[in-house]
């Protein structure tokens, strides 16, 4: 990848939460599924001047990924903290092996 | 320099044109992602051809690291048929909304179910004519204002929303792949979308997958409704599932007969 | 001369200038002008810059877009670039006092412009939401063509019924006009009073 | 029909789109069939809004050609029937209008130009004037309006619905994106207060009577089986395109004699050539305005002797020369000098004409 | 003058244009045999308009003492329709071929029959494109030599024949009326034709009717092989019958869906 | 590929659509994309039994739109792919040459004009030059050959897939319904063995490497978000255009200089042209002939000295006047008088030109 | 009706056989139907100058009407011989009250 | 002058007239003419009367359609009058002999024509399927321009499949063509011998 995208990583609950304001463009739907309310809305602004999302609004972040998924942008990555690999599939879909390519 | 994280875009997403054209909350993302990780998954990047229609599937003209044509309205699934026909080892994506698929398109699409033709077709159906501003749509529910229904669309003069799998699976000869997913279930849309290439690349017939797709900007939806009418309202009138799998028995009235006729 | 103006207004989607340019042309309509306004649209609108072309006149006005405007308003970092193309050496440039280096980077030092904290103030002392009203009242303002009277109740026309349902809305707009106006007023130069 | 959507002179600010809505209501239109295309839309919008005050109907079709076609049936049926379009949906409107010109059928058509060819731009453009003029497999026999301002948008979506329902020749008001869009001051008015009649629509089929008994059967053909019998239909109609043309034909002109350069436009493009010429004029350059209000018919018979009698003819338009192309072949003989400012798809200020002058002289 | 014995034509075939215009043999001449037996019986002549396709359909413009328009081919459908919706208490039968109703003007039958437009359809299926001379059709069988199939129709390159009731009977809403019938039925074939006119005189819906029909020009057939062709060969692959009459339930996905949604 | 499906020299005699799908094998084409329309019809009755044996292919579409479009496919895959259709069939052609105009697609299209508008006859006309040079919402930006002949069938269906991929404009072989249906003498060849070196065809998309990493995606534009990008593009097709035009137009004249009257016609109502001026010639007429083979461009180089030096022009076309039109743009600022014998839809026959040309004198 | 077609009038076992021969296109599907093979060629030519069809070949006619049926040119009607009017309905379905306008 | 010969025949759809165009256009082409054939055809061909126009040249022929032939042939009643376009007062016209008085209510006495009682013989002596073969050898006969062996050779191309199926066909054929040829070389009048 050429183009590299600044995160703002916040550790929350069981996941950390790396949110990408140059691609958030504040659409709000990963917030509406978040299972446990974590996610709300940050200061700070997004790739259309609206507001980013940050979690830690409600109960800690449960690192279901939910919200990474529904994401339309890609613009949040949960890690997990249990300290495995960065390298979680985003729709959490087995790997091909043609992948690897 | 360290590298920081970095979004976990499907391998096939180009970084350099995102963030994307589509509105904040538009389901096109997500439709994008399920094919961009099945995409990946079947490591076919190198012979995919991805053709998107006019209609906001035009935005993703350079959307992703693959040859890309932005067709005509409605005219996708024949540039793409024309260029599988050409080249049988290439991997063809037609990428449209209901208007392009359902409406304006709908010979294409009735003709290519009736020949089989090997080609992936994946149709956004967000119930409006989102590119223009909001009209209504073949897929638009009952009751639902759009721009040309601004009362609501009454069935009586405009009829039901089409169900455009249902259409392709009652011609479709045996061999073909037909499923509705749904943004709402991107595991599930990008399993379908998976199985739709592969039954492209396995010569067995033509795919059929509608994603139902969100617009918020239409709709005019805050994130909260726009999952309900995604959810309760669209789900309801279109069931979310497989409608024809290539294993399947043919249906009697599709076997095959005898290779005989009038002389020529 | 009779007045002639030609306004481009440059914003993110958001940030409503087209609403702008439809009240001051509604405004100026409704005070007998001809008043002629066109947003630019394309296929790509949701991400792009939003320009609205205005031009105000005593005749009816002749081509819909303009090359060069007598006033260019510019009010994100890409509406300064995008804007570029509108402005000439005798162009006022309005823009929001945050943008102060972009303008200068693109511009130079040389530019006639005004500088106006207009999100400051709707953050600060009014509410994001009349942004592009502060805006209004700068250019009704800076132009003096128009009566306040005349663009509150193109105001009146638009949001009335909003304004019906919150009362406080129309206060709020109000203020906003009235802010924008006075920082206007200060640099009357490009119409003519009538 | 209901209450008049429109009584008295209404002063209004709108969009072009609105003014075609009000037009057509005004003009009594029973039906409106259409596609959405930008920049078209706003029309069926207002279109769907007001129709059932008016008790209007409406009715969106699968595509163009489907709106073409219905519009083919709603006028059959003698409805004031109309649809509107732009680009690739005028492309595609031709099968229908091919088929309203073998048959003489008053189809209404509006196109609201867009960047070309293909789906290119949603904004403007004059380069539909060939498609609209002489689209399809066909002689263009048709009637198109090229108004310049909202004005003149409502007079001519009201003139179109008579001069079709008169002539019989499927009729076009060529508008374009920016028309569209723009908002500006104009005037709705009833067009019978106006004094103007509106043409009776004559069923064509579902006429009275028992078929074959109480009267003949209408047996409309669209197709022939020998060349005679074709060239028989075209002859005759061709005969009474030209019959009409001369009534038909309009235009307009300033300071046009003996011009020094005669700037010859339409459309839109037309306000900037006005107002360059008159500010020529006042810095005294000898310059001349035309402009081509039917572009089909075309009035060559009024261009014929301006153009012989200036000095540079120049031809401003948003497209690649298919106005000169017609202002050319129409005066054919002359020897004046013809040159084009074109810019397909562009936009034209005042200014750039009043360059594209000076650089002639 | 006694009168002598005279042709016992429907009443509303018009006997100055007989002997018509189709080919010895050709089934055309048995479904309008059977349309005009329906049209008397309903006694709706003086408000019925008959619309035909180009196609050998075409040759029916005269054929009536009906108000007839000759369209353009596969265009039938949306001019009838433009007619309806203009004028309500007009009765209109919408005249064409496979090719015309199946291929070029799919995109219209898809949306008459979603809509429910109040128009009676009736398609002549005889498996080939008969005016231009005998190419494939949408509906051609497997094997079947045609001009453009010279070594027989493959249904792997090509497909499989179109399932034009069985599709529109897939997606029209409730209400509608779907039929395939035969010309080698001509009672059962004006049955059908007759609910079809009453669908539409009562309001219900689309009506669609598909008559399978002979070519002998075509199929190059003599009057025997022409039966054997009709009766075996294409029955067995098209079945006769009703597929959706408007008594019955309207199926679950076709249900009413409360009339709100995303507000406008 | 194959065997070659001509080696040497051969006469035959045919009919033109045979001449058509001949051609086509000969020049290479790898895929012919059609759907049934009389007078072509046998241009894909003669590909579907000849394709097989040299491995090309076939594919039958739903209508011309797909046709076109398939078309569009074939040649963004880098395959010499073609289509063949007439009339109706032409006017939905143009949606897809629209985008292949657009987008500078090598697509093939062969003509064969038949009685317009709409359905109108299956069997002849010159009506469909308009809708061949300028249809769709562009600027013609097209190359169009108007063969006269079988053997010219022959030649200019190879030349049309070289100049489609030499020059990337959409090029059309404007046949008629006679040729099509008519049997004369014809000499068919392998264009290699003439020295005709054909294109190579380079595929648009599907190209190796992958993309992103080992090269660019290609990512190929419909449409455009602004009125300036769009200009761009356009304008750098047009000087394409423009700068490739002399290099493409194609003519034949004869006896055509300080004629009396100079007959211009095209395709084969220019063999009807062409024997009356020898017969004129030979009755002492000082008659001449000028034909234009390419229509777009328009030979208009050639043309202009002719006709300057001639006494008058006569335009003879089975058409209301199109080539007129043609020829009075091209020509304008001349002042020889010009005149139409225009016929739509029917057959001329020299003794008619003859009798044209005799009134004129 | 104002064209009048001169009938070739035969009777058969059970039938009357009016043939019309101006109608008639010698296509014999009316041959193939006859249950009892009465049907044959005639000397006499039709509409396309094809010899027209005739009773009488094969068993006599039942007056079973199939091949007035199935005949696509109306050429042929059957009537019976046992005294019933000339007026059965063509296709042997119920005539509509609406019919008799 | 050179060989330049235009027939127009005109026949039912089954009496073959487009068959006898094509064997002796094939014939002239192999014996070395640049002949043109093209058929009328049309929407409503089934039921129409059936053209072939016929030119036969030694060199390139112009136009595909002509306005008077050389030769015109009618086979039917229909066709002696829609033959009537194509005949003016050299034309010869060859007619079945049984249309005699269709051809003199249509073009009165004076027309130069032939009688061919080709229907009788073919009915009689030969075979009606052969009836157009009588009318190509009267052809052959009258324009004179072909020698017999060509014409046999074309038949040969058009029919061998089916003359080696069954040979009796093949010697019918020859047959009808030498009673034709016979029975036009007695009026050998229009073409010129080579
Ligand atoms: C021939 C033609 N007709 C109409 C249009 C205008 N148009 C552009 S996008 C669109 C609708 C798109 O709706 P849909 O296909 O449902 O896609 P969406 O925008 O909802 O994703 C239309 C009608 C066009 N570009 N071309
Ligand atoms: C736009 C257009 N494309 C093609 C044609 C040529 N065409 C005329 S009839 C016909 C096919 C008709 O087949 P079908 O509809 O099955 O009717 P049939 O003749 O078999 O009764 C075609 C392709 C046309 N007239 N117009
Ligand atoms: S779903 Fe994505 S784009 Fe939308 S608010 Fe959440 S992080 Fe931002
Ligand atoms: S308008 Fe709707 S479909 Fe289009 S990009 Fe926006 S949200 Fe997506
Ligand atoms: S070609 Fe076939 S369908 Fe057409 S009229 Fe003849 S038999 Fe009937
Ligand atoms: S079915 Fe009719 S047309 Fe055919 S042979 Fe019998 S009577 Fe004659």
């Amino acid at each position: 990848m050429s183009v590299a995208f600044k995160p703002i990583t916040t550790e929350n609950g069981k996941g950390i939460f790396h949110l990408f304001p140059a691609l958030c463009k504040g659409c709000g739907l990963c917030i509406e599924k978040c299972p446990v309310d974590t996610i709300g809305w940050a200061r700070q602004l997004g790739a259309f001047g609206t507001p980013v999302v940050e979690p830690g609004h409600g109960k800690p972040c449960i690192a279901c990924k939910k919200c990474q998924l529904v994401c339309p942008d890609a613009a949040i990555w949960i890690e997990r903290r249990n300290g495995q690999g960065r390298t979680d599939a985003l729709t959490a879909a087995p790997q091909a092996p043609g992948n690897e390519k | 320099m360290a590298i920081a994280a970095q979004p976990q875009m499907p391998r096939v997403w180009r970084a350099e044109s995102k963030p994307h054209k589509f509105c904040p909350g538009c389901g096109h993302g997500i439709v994008l992602k399920a094919l961009g990780e099945a995409v990946d998954a079947l490591g076919i990047q190198e012979r995919t051809i991805f053709g998107c229609d006019i209609g906001c599937s035009l935005l993703s003209w350079d959307f992703f690291n693959l040859d890309t044509i932005q067709t005509h309205h409605g005219r996708t699934t024949p540039v793409l048929v024309g260029i599988k026909r050409a080249r049988p080892e290439l991997v063809v994506v037609s990428y449209m909304g209901d208007g392009g698929a359902y409406a304006i398109g709908a010979q294409h699409l009735v003709s290519s179910a009736s020949r089989n033709d090997l080609v992936t077709i994946i149709v956004v159906n967000n119930t409006v004519y989102a590119m223009t501003g909001g009209q209504m749509a073949p897929t638009t529910l009952p009751g639902q204002k759009t721009e040309t229904t601004p009362y609501g669309r009454d069935v009586e003069l405009t009829g039901r929303p089409m169900l455009g799998p249902e259409l392709v699976a009652a011609i479709a000869p045996p061999g073909a792949y037909v499923a509705r997913g749904s943004v709402a279930n991107v595991v599930q849309l990008k399993n379908y979308i998976q199985k739709g290439l592969e039954n492209q690349i396995q010569g067995r017939g033509i795919a059929f997958i509608e994603a139902l797709s969100s617009c918020p900007t239409n709709w005019r939806t805050n994130a909260a409704e726009t999952w309900r009418f995604l959810e309760k309202e669209m789900s309801a009138y279109f069931p979310v599932g497989e409608l024809r799998t290539p294993e399947e028995k043919p249906a009697a009235r599709l076997r095959e007969v005898p290779a005989h006729g009038p002389k020529p | 001369m009779a007045l002639n103006l030609k306004i481009a207004l440059a914003g993110e989607g958001g940030q409503g200038v087209q609403s702008v340019a439809e009240i001051l042309t509604e405004a100026a309509y409704h005070a007998g002008y001809q008043p002629l306004y066109i947003p630019n649209f394309g296929v790509e609108q949701r991400g792009g810059v939003s320009v609205a072309f205005v031009q105000i006149s005593e005749a009816p006005v002749s081509a819909p877009k303009f090359t060069t405007g007598d006033i260019v308003v510019a009010l994100s970092h890409r509406a300064v670039e995008r804007a570029r193309q509108y402005v000439g050496p005798e162009t006022l440039l309005v823009f929001d006092a945050s943008l102060a280096d972009d303008v200068r980077r693109v511009y130079g030092e040389g530019q006639k412009s005004l500088a106006v904290p207009a999100l400051a103030i709707a953050k600060e002392g009014l509410h994001p939401r009349v942004f592009n009203v502060i805006i209004l009242g700068v250019l009704v303002g800076v132009t003096g063509f128009l009566e306040r009277r005349d663009v509150e109740q193109a105001l009146e026309r638009q949001f009335g019924h909003k304004f019906a349902q919150d009362p406080s809305l129309k206060e709020l707009n109000y203020r906003a006009l009235e802010r924008g106006y006075l920082l206007g007023s200060e640099r009357l130069e490009v119409g003519n009073r009538i | 029909m209901a209450t008049k959507p429109i009584t008295g002179e209404q002063r209004a600010f709108m969009t072009g789109n609105e003014v075609v809505a009000w037009a057509a209501l005004a003009a009594g239109a029973d039906i409106m069939y259409g596609y959405p295309i930008t920049p078209q839309n706003e029309i069926m919008h207002y279109w769907t809004r007001m129709a059932p005050k008016y008790e209007r109907a409406f009715l969106q079709t699968e595509d163009e050609i489907s709106a073409g076609f219905t519009t083919v049936g709603g006028v059959l049926a003698g409805k004031r029937a109309f649809t509107a379009t732009a680009g690739p949906g005028n492309v595609l409107m031709q099968e229908a209008m091919a088929m309203a010109e073998m048959m003489r059928l008053p189809t209404v058509v509006v196109v609201t130009q867009r960047g070309g060819p293909s789906t290119a731009t949603v904004i403007y453009s004059q380069q539909e004037l060939n498609l609209t003029c002489f689209g399809g497999n066909g002689e263009g026999l048709r009637i198109v309006y090229s108004p310049a301002s909202h004005d003149e948008l409502f007079t001519y979506v009201i003139k179109a619905f008579n001069s079709a329902w008169k002539y019989r020749f499927p009729t076009f008001v060529l508008g374009d994106g920016y028309q569209s869009k723009m908002r500006e001051p104009v005037t709705l008015f009833d067009p019978e207060e106006r004094g103007i009649n509106m043409e009776v629509c004559r069923p064509m089929v579902g006429l009275p009577g028992l078929p074959g008994e109480e009267r003949d059967p209408a047996h409309l053909r669209n197709t022939y089986n020998l060349e005679d019998e074709l060239y028989q239909v075209l002859t005759d109609s061709i005969r009474e395109y030209e019959a009409m043309a001369s009534e038909v034909a309009e235009w307009d002109a300033w300071s046009a004699d003996e011009a020094e350069v005669l700037v010859i436009a339409h459309g839109v493009v037309s306000r900037a050539a006005r107002a360059a010429v008159e500010a020529l004029r006042q810095g005294g350059v000898q310059a001349g305005y035309f402009r081509s209000i039917t572009l089909r018919p075309f009035p060559v018979d009024a261009l014929r002797p301006l153009a012989s009698r200036a000095r540079h003819l120049l031809v401003v338009e948003s497209a690649y020369g298919q106005l000169q192309r017609l202002v050319q072949a129409s005066l054919y003989g002359l020897e004046t000098p013809v040159s084009g400012y074109l810019r397909p798809g562009m936009g034209i200020t005042p200014e750039e004409v009043a360059r594209a002058v000076h650089s002639l002289i």
